[in-house]
């Protein structure tokens, strides 16, 4: 075992933890910030894997952005603690039930797969990267800037309060 | 020589579960949302993984999409939330049988 | 058989008039309802008119398809617009004419959503006429879908007595029958390999194997069956009668039901002469099952609505009775039956509809003695209820008649339960006209008036077609022959 | 053996005139003169005239023809059914049609009086002019289809005269009734006919009576027998469908007179002599015809004997006279039946017509109630009423007389007595319950009769000249037609000896005129003497008395067989699986789909976990399938 398979070990030992607690939390403010760990873990995991800007990415967006939308807006709705089973029997059931099959085929497809390659240790570095996106993928990124463009107006126009359309409802 | 990609995608597997679990069974519609954010991590790590399995920038590509949409789906998902919020006075996914918009008074 | 074509399209005119009509009644603003029923009365007065014309213009030494056209519609799938008229037809075309007009006519006095209920029923019978004239399996189907669908708005939204349960129970009944009907049609269509819906192609000796033919009938057994109250789908027509307006059971009763008999015969004897052949003892026994049963269950109903009910799915089992016998005398006798049946269902629920009009009731034990105030609408009401009962000179006792000949020669048994069946059915008619009619003047109603001259009219119609039939049903025995004798000696 | 004759015979023509006036008649009147009573009445009359001299010119004219004459034309062609309209003018057929266009007349002129002032009086000579029409059809039918459907409609103006009065709850039942029971025997007549052209393959009367039958299986000629018989049980009110006949003097008297007694009950009797050489053709048939025309005789008298209703009276006898023609016609003597049905005709229609003018005066119909209102000095009335009870009880030299000993005659040529001792115990009864009647109204017992005479009818004018010119022709022909037994019988079947038929029994008059004499005698002692309490042998014992006046409890069987068994029973059953089973189970059935498509609709509850939790299981199952 190298040092690096034991720091992937430990990351996806804290991964997996972390995510766990993030959702079984009836507290969304801890769910949220056990899952910014979560996403720190995660990131670390990429850099191991040789992704360093997206390690940087993960932590900015993901543990960074989203999240603090999530406890902003978790903070925003002030919504009472549900004094409900957490997970309704009628949905974690069959969820359950889904759960074991889905390990059991994961178990069968990863035994399954041919070879047991270990993954070398590489990097691209994100210049490297970023010449390779720009490249190859273009359009791509283009797309993926007018996608969040949309989704920024998109989410502007849906959270803004509808004065007129309130008025009418009242009426 | 880290671990086995298998390896990988069986941490992949298993936090694309939780977030499935997470999305299936919460009835509040901000943990659908979280479940969907961890399915999404979920599917970057694999794709992180594969790139790094077949020397390959592809992965990563895609990984970046990902966080891309993802950021895009919260921020458009958070707005519909605060919507239905404001509509309802409720994140439970089961509005349209708990607390119907209320009617116009007759 | 052979096939006459037209000159000018009267079939298309016909159905191009109540198009038309509809189309004006649609246009017609709301406010002018003398309008609209002006515009109804003279369209179906046409059509009638036209129906007529046909009915004597047929060229009965020809006999075969005659006023025949048709028009390629989708040549990749074999669906033309194919319309002609034949012996059995005629009668049927006839019929839906008659009591279209004077369905149309009994509901002058409608006040409530006239032109809603004028367009509907001009849809309604639109489907009706088309059926009886299509030649093309696919126009057949759609045109039954055509003449269902409008039943459901006219029964909940102008009719009585539970209606939405009576136009639900009825809707959910005919649509189960239709879903029996289009896959057995598609299956005979695609079993051919002739890539056809033409009627006549399909019809051919030997396009089909006697186990196709035999599935192949049950559906459409079953599917137009129901339409026709063969027992033990007969259920919803009492409800169904029940629950709708006056002219709306008339069409229902004396055109609609005709349509399952005639689909049966059309669709499900001419394509499956094999499977009608295995099924016909069966079919007897349904059929007289829904005699007796008819007139049995009528004796104890104690509305008026339901007893006539009852008499139509007792008569529509003569009917029944007639076709299973396979012969020509059955079938004579059933389409007979069918016309006259028709008519005499008109005239029943036209007096019915006018003494609840005025009474506003259909229990028979709060009328009585209707004869004192009433006596032009007790009198209609009696001349139906005697041509119900089989009284010889009015129509429907040679339908009647020929049937149980016919099925007394093929089934014995079943000839002998029919004709036992007459007895109890006189009691059970007679006995409603007495609970209704006679008796001491009921003071109740002593104030209501008596059937006006104008709504006499349609009755009077009906009135003398049952009583010209009556005394001259070769009339019609001789146009139905002509389309029988080769149809039955054209079956291997 | 018969001649076809064609449209322009005037035999035919005559025939189709004499048939057609009553029906024009009857179209006129519903169609344009119902509101004008005068007119309505000069109509049918006029028309009944018309075919009253078309009757009288046939007959004269075809007083010697040879050989029956038909006359054919289609009516409906199916296929193998063929349904003949035709006339055949043969001695039975002409006899029969000259009787009922006498009494036909007879009547509407009577009704004149009887009906004036009635609010119905155009829609009562509609309905004659109706039953005229079909009457006169069903005795020059040709063929037996033809017959069936005048049968019925002879039914169907019998159902509407019987409820002319249908406010009268008791009139309008006693129309279903007797429409429902002579129905309930036309099913059994239909199923013979059907038997019949299955058998023989046409119903041709003559075919029928001839050729034909002879090729049928005789078991089957059994069956169509007894079948057709059903009919004749029903029409003619015979055992066991006799209880209509009473209950339909709710009617108006003339109609009584006419439908009841003379003309349609005697449809039935007329149908087996009809078809006589054909039911001859079967003795296990006869047999039972006889059976059951004496049963009919015997009960129908001993209900007379209890009945203080002076009309239900006469239906029993009627009943009881129909039985003894057709006790006449099963004992083999074609001649002895038709010739009681002539004569029957006759003094019946007179018996009724006499009671109608006492009812019409006084208002009653009770026989106690007639005497106390002195019915008695309404003399044309009484002469007239006690002429033709003489008649009906065989006194000599009246009509009945004649033509009942032809009967007795008939039965003395069978085998087995006991036949002709039922007619004779009959012969008794009828005298009997006949003077009865008459001793009780002729001789009220002074402490009941009223001081004070009626309701201003006098005695002089109880019946008008309409009503009262009726009763003198009728009278008459009681007179006069028992002479006419030879010439008739030489008419009727080509051999004046057939009026006595059998072996020649000098002492069987005297046995009849003693027995008559005897009844006579009987009722005198115990009705009319002076000294008598007027109460029958009968009515001393209570239970005897009970019976005969319940009518053996026919009725009661009835009621409860129709409302035990058809009503309560079988349509109950019918109803109730229309609601419970058939009804019940399809809804049960829709519950049940509407409650399983529930579980898939579960899945569209529009909750998105739901719809996550789907697309989980189906991303699982996607994983299973490529695995496998």
């Amino acid at each position: 075992m190298t040092i690096y398979s034991a720091i992937f070990y430990l990351l996806a030992a804290l991964i997996i933890a972390t995510t766990a607690l993030a959702i079984t939390r009836r507290n969304l403010v801890h769910a949220v910030v056990y899952l910014v760990i979560s996403f720190f873990g995660s990131a670390l995991l990429f850099f191991l894997l040789g992704a360093p800007f997206l390690a940087a990415l993960e932590v900015i967006i993901y543990a960074g952005a989203i999240m603090v939308l999530f406890l902003f807006i978790v903070m925003m709705l002030r919504i009472e603690e549900s004094k409900r089973r957490i997970f309704p029997l009628s949905q974690w059931i069959p969820a359950a039930v889904l759960c074991v099959i889905y390990l059991g085929m994961l178990a069968v497809i990863l035994s399954g797969i041919e070879g047991d390659m270990r993954l070398e240790t590489a990097v691209a570095v994100p210049a490297a990267f970023s010449m390779w996106i720009f490249r190859h993928g273009w359009l791509a990124v283009e797309i993926a800037s007018l996608i969040l463009l949309v989704a920024l107006i998109g989410a502007l126009h849906i959270g803004r309060r509808p004065a007129a359309a309130d008025k009418k409802e009242a009426q | 020589m880290i671990v086995p990609y298998s390896h990988v995608l069986a941490l992949a597997g298993i936090v694309f579960l939780m977030g499935m679990v997470c999305t299936v069974t919460r009835r509040n519609l901000i943990m659908i949302l979280l479940g969907l954010e961890i399915m999404l991590n979920a599917g970057a790590l694999a794709l992180v993984g594969a790139s790094l399995r077949w020397m390959s920038m592809d992965g990563q590509a895609m990984a970046l999409f990902i966080i891309v949409v993802a950021a895009a789906e919260v921020s458009v998902g958070l707005a519909l939330i605060v919507c239905v919020y404001r509509r309802t006075g409720s994140v439970d996914p089961n509005f349209t049988e708990t607390a119907a918009p209320e009617k116009p008074s007759v | 058989m052979p096939t006459v074509y037209a000159d000018i399209p009267i079939l298309s005119a016909i159905l191009l008039i109540c198009l038309g009509g509809l189309f004006l009644i649609l246009a017609t603003p709301r406010k002018e309802a003398a309008r609209i029923k002006k515009i109804s009365a003279v369209s179906s007065g046409l059509t009638l008119a036209a129906a007529v014309y046909l009915f004597f213009a047929y060229d009965r030494g020809v006999g075969g398809l005659q006023f025949a056209e048709k028009i390629s519609w989708i040549p990749s799938l074999g669906i033309s617009y194919f319309n002609a008229v034949d012996g059995f037809s005629l009668p049927m075309l006839l019929l839906t004419g008659i009591v279209f007009f004077t369905g149309i006519l009994t509901m002058w006095e409608l006040t409530e959503r006239v032109k809603e209920f004028f367009a509907l029923v001009f849809l309604l019978v639109l489907g009706v006429y088309g059926l009886f004239m299509s030649l093309d399996l696919f126009f057949i189907f759609v045109w039954y879908d055509v003449s269902l669908f409008p039943m459901y708005l006219l029964i909940a939204v102008w009719g009585s007595t539970r209606k939405e349960y009576g136009a639900m129970k009825l809707t959910l009944y005919l649509l189960a029958g239709s879903a029996l009907i289009l896959p057995a049609l598609l299956y005979l269509v695609v079993a051919s390999g002739l890539d056809t819906f033409d009627l006549l192609q399909l019809m051919d000796p030997g396009t089909f194997t006697p186990a196709q033919q035999r599935f192949a009938f049950v559906l459409f057994y079953i599917g137009f069956g129901i339409l026709a109250g063969v027992w033990p789908f007969h259920t919803w027509s009492p409800v169904g009668h029940v629950a709708a307006p006056t002219a709306v059971s008339m069409i229902h009763a004396g055109v609609l039901m005709k349509i399952g008999a005639f689909g049966v015969l059309r669709v499900g004897i001419f394509l499956c002469p094999e499977g009608w052949k295995y099924w016909a003892e069966l079919m007897g026994l349904l059929a007289t099952v829904g005699i007796v049963y008819g007139v049995l269950a009528g004796l104890r109903q104690t509305d008026l609505k339901y007893v006539i009910g009852y008499s139509s799915v007792s008569h529509m089992g003569i009917v029944g009775l007639g076709l299973a016998t396979v012969t020509v005398d059955g079938l004579n006798g059933a389409v007979y039956q069918m016309f006259a049946h028709g008519i005499m269902t008109a005239l029943f629920f036209s007096s019915v509809g006018y003494i609840y009009d005025k009474t506003h009731t259909k229990a028979i034990a709060e009328l009585g003695g209707l004869s004192k105030t009433m006596p032009k609408a007790s009198a209609y009401f009696i001349i139906a209820a005697l041509t119900g009962v089989g009284v010889p000179c009015l129509a429907s006792f040679w339908g009647e008649l020929v049937v149980f000949i016919s099925s007394f020669r093929v089934y014995p048994l079943y000839g002998t339960l029919a004709v036992g069946a007459l007895a109890v059915g006189a009691l059970f008619i007679l006995r409603v006209v007495q609970k209704t009619c006679y008796g001491p003047e009921n003071a109740k109603w002593a104030h209501l008036p008596d059937v006006s001259f104008g709504l006499a009219i349609p009755r009077m119609i009906l009135v003398s077609v049952i009583v010209l039939f009556g005394l001259f049903p070769s009339l019609l025995f001789d146009m139905i022959r002509t389309a029988s004798i080769p149809f039955m000696a054209g079956l291997p | 053996m018969t001649t076809t004759a064609t449209l322009s015979d005037p035999n035919v023509a005559t025939t189709l005139a004499a048939c057609a006036a009553p029906l024009l008649a009857f179209a006129a009147i519903f169609l344009g003169a119902r509101r004008f009573a005068r007119l309505s009445a000069g109509l049918s009359i006029g028309a009944v005239t018309v075919s009253l001299a078309g009757a009288v010119f046939l007959l004269a004219a075809n007083w010697h023809a040879e050989a029956p004459q038909v006359f054919s034309a289609s009516w409906l062609v199916s296929d193998a059914v063929r349904i003949p309209v035709g006339v055949l003018l043969d001695p039975i057929s002409l006899l029969m049609m000259t009787v009922v266009a006498v009494i036909c007349f007879l009547v509407q002129i009577y009704s004149l009086g009887y009906m004036a002032g009635d609010p119905g009086f155009s829609r009562y000579y509609g309905f004659m002019s109706l039953f005229a029409w079909a009457m006169l059809s069903l005795t020059l039918s040709s063929s037996l289809f033809q017959l069936y459907v005048f049968w019925e409609l002879v039914g169907l103006s019998s159902y509407l005269l019987i409820g002319f009065w249908y406010e009268k709850f008791s009139a309008s039942q006693a129309g279903k009734k007797a429409f429902v029971m002579t129905r309930a025997g036309d099913v059994a007549f239909m199923l013979g006919l059907f038997v019949l052209l299955v058998g023989a393959g046409t119903l041709d009367v003559t075919a029928v009576n001839g050729p034909a039958a002879a090729r049928m299986n005789p078991s089957l000629i059994t069956l169509s027998a007894l079948l057709i018989f059903g009919g004749i049980v029903g029409k003619s009110a015979q055992f066991p469908l006799l209880t209509w006949l009473p209950d339909a003097m709710e009617g108006p008297t003339p109609v009584s007179a006419l439908l009841h007694s003379a003309t349609m009950v005697a449809a039935g009797v007329f149908l087996f002599a009809r078809l006589f050489p054909f039911f001859r053709q079967s003795p296990a048939a006869m047999g039972v015809f006889l059976v059951i025309g004496t049963v009919s005789m015997l009960l129908s008298s001993t209900m007379a004997m209890v009945s203080r209703d002076i009309k239900q009276v006469w239906a029993y006898s009627t009943i009881s006279q129909l039985g003894f023609m057709i006790m006449g016609l099963a004992a083999g003597s074609f001649f002895a039946g038709v010739f009681h049905l002539t004569t029957h005709a006759g003094f019946k229609a007179l018996l009724f017509l006499c009671s109608g003018v006492v009812i019409h005066a006084l208002d009653t119909n009770d026989m106690f109630e007639i005497a106390r209102k002195k019915g008695r000095r309404l003399k044309l009335a009484m002469i007239c009423m006690t002429l033709a009870a003489a008649a009906l009880a065989g006194i000599p030299p009246l009509s009945g007389f004649f033509s009942k000993e032809s009967i007795l005659a008939a039965l003395a040529a069978l085998d087995n007595p006991i036949w002709l001792a039922a007619a004779l115990l009959g012969v008794l009864l009828t005298a009997y319950y006949a003077f009865r009647l008459i001793f009780i109204i002729l001789f009220p017992r002074p402490e009941l009769v009223q001081p004070e005479s009626g309701r201003g009818h006098g005695s002089g004018h109880g019946a008008g000249t309409a009503m009262g010119s009726a009763l003198v022709v009728l009278a008459a022909a009681t007179l006069a037609l028992g002479f006419a037994a030879a010439p008739l019988a030489r008419f009727l079947s080509g051999d004046p000896a057939a009026a006595h038929p059998g072996p020649h029994l000098p002492w069987l008059p005297y046995a009849g005129i003693g027995l008559a004499a005897g009844g006579l005698l009987l009722a005198w002692f115990e009705f009319g003497r002076p000294a008598a309490d007027q109460k029958g042998f009968v009515e001393r014992v209570p239970a005897l008395a009970a019976l005969f006046a319940n009518r053996w409890y026919i009725d009661v069987f009835y009621a409860r067989l129709i409302s035990r068994l058809v009503d309560r029973g079988l349509a109950w059953l019918c109803a109730k699986t229309d609601q419970r089973v058939i009804d019940a189970g399809l809804d049960a059935a829709s519950k049940h789909i509407i409650r399983s498509s529930g579980v898939l609709s579960a899945l569209q509850s529009g909750m998105i976990q739901h719809r996550l939790l789907v697309l989980f299981a189906v991303v699982v199952m996607l994983g299973l399938y490529f695995i496998a």
